[in-house]
């Protein structure tokens, strides 16, 4: 057992030794040494929410050609603090006709369902909250979590804007999570398993999962960005129609908690792609199989790297409009998911046994063919329609003359 | 002893949500005490080592079902900002008629008496019911046919509601 | 090692117990002076009219609904995914009807005119 | 260990729950939100059987699915067929809905 490939276990060895000297039962014991360390876990988790206001801040900053914070700390790195004490010492206001319970509860289940996430998120191979056997439905089911709290939030403002940008936002969570639970299941079925550290491990033998399946890949990102409600599909805020959406009523603390999770969730987000799709924690580098403090930082890398991605997108693409929102994920996204699953179905079986370069290359190639056949069908749909639209004001202008 | 314990907390949970679903004037509110009743229900279930069953009782009870009962209530407001009763004329009788039922089911299950298994079966080392769930849903010699009229039957309950609920006049 | 979901029923209370003790804190140092203007539901400075309850668009409904029964049909899609390695391709057409019945509702509503938001 | 009679008694109150529920609402959805009790205690039956009898079978999962499936269809159903009373009688007070009593 060596400290680089175990910590984990090393600690709980030694915490057990300690408590068993204090003459604790071994049952107990476990379960305070597990206790701790889903504190720890989730403490950590917390610290890293509070790095991301920062980098969320310098990121748009820097999109937007600003400087960002800059005067506390070094880069400005200190700045979440402050922000923090803030947000403890502000009033906290409940509106007169809100709903207390529904009110108070929502923020709270708002950023729960985020942490909750992070029970199954594989750090390394032997650092991991737990392996649950239904990991992927258990990422949904979280999500679930997280619909039912903005609804609540919604209901109990007893508030207009807050009660429309609440269906605006409960409409784009659950139709977004019809693709993404397709997405899911085209790991499912390459890997075998639902498990998602059995997922990242596949993928150390097997390859990464997104040359298998690029296509699902993308769609798991897309579907990931409307599940978070952000640019641009972020129409629970607009701020000309709406103001700030669900969550106006909430001020001080409650209002950190909405912001604290929608920051964690994108990042959260940004690790599940990582995870699924990009080999786990063996990869960018490969010495993360054996050794755990690689393998979170490749963990943390990816879900950095396509948190920033989803914030390039956020900051680069303009709202769109509710019918659209709706008419993109239900008129294309859902049908091309369904397709995609029964190809990678039906390539998958055929090609399983053919060895690993057949078998990568082929469904590589597929997903190629599929892609481009998309695009192709798109432009020529894209085409008739503008021709459509245009026919009829040149047949005037034609008659004008 | 800590398996009863967890029990009970959970059918605590599970009773007592259920009672005010059924007693709670606000619509809303007994929507959110019936996602109680399902979660502990859950709760149950994990501990039953049906994880599959338990995940999906989220995702689709408190998910979907839960959204749509709450969207529901939404729609026919008018029906809220009545003050009155919720409860008809025959709640009296709906009372008996449920204790009655409740007599009758405890003496049923009570008569089983020993032939009832007192601990779960084991589970042999090796088998993962997730993996027997998908073979059993899908070999043909067992329950293939209902995993297809199963999605028949939603097919039809999806035309079935669309067709009842654009219907404009 | 501990049963999984004893780990997972940890993890909740934990998960929901640090956002409660943040709010709690906050509760605590916070000042509180509440007046009749303050409480008041923030609606861009107008006065309020009447309660929050707007009668919304249907059409949110009619989206949920498709999304439930998709939600159902997608979810029992998985014992499926999980066991498709250890199954003969005759499975993978099981599947592949189950999938085909799902889209005949989805072009049923989208010929219905039920995926327009008007 | 708990017997397995705990869960089935536990199920007949939920189920018994739910029928007063039915019984006694005015409001449909109401009515809709007790049905979705009884289906709930079917499924606490259905699965505490199936771990308690024999785990290698599956029947007591897959039918608590097939239960799931019923539930999503009785809900859509239900709740579109109320507000479309709604829409045409505006009321859902299930009491007041007589127009077929003969």
């Amino acid at each position: 057992m060596n400290f680089w490939t175990d910590p984990i276990k090393l600690a709980f060895d030694g915490l057990m030794g300690l408590f068993s000297s204090w003459g604790m039962a071994a049952d107990a014991a476990a379960v305070v040494i597990n206790l701790l360390g889903i504190v720890g876990l989730i403490s950590a988790v917390m610290v890293l929410d509070i790095l991301l206001v920062w980098v969320e801040r310098k990121v748009v900053a820097r999109f937007q050609d600003r400087l960002g914070p800059n005067r506390v700390g070094p880069w400005g790195i200190l700045q979440p603090f402050p922000d923090i004490i803030k947000l403890i010492l502000k009033e906290d206001i409940t509106p007169a006709g809100a709903d207390k319970v529904a009110f108070n509860l929502a923020p709270i289940l708002s950023l729960g369902s985020v942490l909750f996430l992070w029970a199954v998120v594989p750090l390394a191979a032997t650092i991991y909250g737990v392996d649950l056997n239904v990991g992927l439905l258990y990422l949904v089911a979280a999500g679930a979590v997280g619909t039912l709290s903005i609804i609540m939030a919604g209901w109990s403002s007893n508030n207009k804007y807050a009660l429309v940008g609440a269906y605006r936002m409960v409409a784009n969570m659950i139709s977004y999570e019809i693709p993404m639970v397709v997405a899911l299941l085209i790991p499912t079925m390459l890997a075998g398993t639902m498990s998602i550290k059995g997922i990242s491990d596949f993928q150390l033998e097997h390859g990464l999962f997104f040359f298998l399946t690029p296509l699902g890949a993308l769609l798991f990102l897309i579907s990931a960005i409307a599940e978070l409600g952000r640019s641009p599909f972020d129409l629970n805020e607009g701020e000309s129609e709406i103001v700030a959406g669900f969550h106006i009523e909430y001020s001080g603390m409650k209002f950190g908690l909405f912001y604290a999770g929608e920051l964690l969730h994108a990042f959260t987000f940004g690790a599940f792609v990582g995870v699924l799709f990009f080999g786990g924690y063996a990869f960018p580098l490969p010495w993360g199989a054996t050794n755990a403090f690689v393998a979170v930082f490749n963990v943390l890398f990816k879900g950095m790297v396509f948190y920033w991605v989803i914030m390039w997108v956020k900051y680069t693409v303009p709202r769109i409009r509710i019918d659209h929102m709706l008419a993109f994920n239900w008129k294309f996204l859902v049908p091309v998911s369904f397709t995609l699953l029964m190809v990678t179905a039906i390539f998958h079986s055929l090609l399983k046994d053919t060895g690993f370069w057949p078998y990568t290359l082929g469904m590589f190639l597929v997903n190629l063919i599929f892609g481009w056949l998309l695009l192709e069908m798109l432009r020529s749909r894209g085409r008739a329609e503008r021709e459509q639209a245009e026919a009829p004001s040149t047949a005037a202008q034609a008659a004008h003359h | 002893m800590g398996a009863q314990i967890l029990f009970f907390l959970c059918a605590a949970l599970i009773l007592i949500s259920a009672i005010m679903v059924v007693t709670v004037r606000n619509l809303i509110h007994a929507a959110l005490w019936l996602i109680a009743t399902l979660f502990g229900a859950a709760l149950l279930y994990a501990s039953l080592d049906a994880s599959f069953i338990a995940v999906v009782q989220v995702v689709v009870y408190i998910g979907a079902i839960a959204i749509m009962f709450i969207f529901a209530v939404m729609l026919t407001r008018r029906e809220l900002l009545i003050k009155t009763d919720q409860t008809n004329a025959n709640w009296p009788l709906a009372l008996g008629l449920s204790a009655v039922m409740l007599v009758a089911l405890g003496y049923v299950i009570g008569g089983f008496g020993v032939t009832l298994n007192t601990t779960p079966a084991a589970i042999p080392a090796g088998v993962d019911p997730l993996t027997l769930l998908g073979k059993a849903l899908l070999a043909p010699e067992a329950y293939v046919l209902p995993f297809e009229v199963a999605s028949v039957l939603l097919l039809a309950a999806m035309v079935g509601a669309v067709y009842v609920a654009m219907n404009k006049k | 090692m501990l049963n999984p979901w004893m780990f997972v029923g940890l993890f909740l209370i934990v998960g929901l117990l640090i956002p409660v003790a943040a709010i709690v804190l906050s509760a605590l140092l916070a000042p509180r002076k509440p007046n009749p203007i303050k409480l008041s539901t923030y609606e861009c400075g107008m006065e309020t009219v009447g309660d929050s309850w707007v009668q919304f668009k249907a059409q949110y409904y009619v989206f949920a609904l498709v999304f439930l029964i998709f939600d159902v049909e997608t979810v029992f899609l998985f014992p499926w995914a999980l066991a498709l390695n250890a199954l003969p391709f005759f499975a993978v057409v099981e599947g592949i009807v189950f999938i085909l019945i799902l889209i005949a509702g989805l072009s049923f509503a989208w010929r219905k005119g039920m995926l327009e938001w008007v | 260990m708990i017997p397995l009679s705990w869960y089935l008694f536990l199920s007949a109150a939920l189920f018994c729950i739910g029928l007063y529920g039915v019984l006694a609402r005015k409001n449909a959805i109401a009515i809709l939100l007790g049905v979705e009790l009884m289906l709930n205690a079917v499924n606490i039956n259905l699965v505490a059987f199936w771990r308690y009898l024999d785990p290698t079978q599956m029947g007591g999962q897959v039918f608590a699915i097939i239960v799931f499936a019923v539930a999503a269809a009785e809900v859509a159903v239900g709740l579109s067929l109320v507000i479309s009373i709604y829409r045409t009688r505006g009321t859902v007070v299930a009491d007041e809905l007589d127009m077929m009593k003969w």
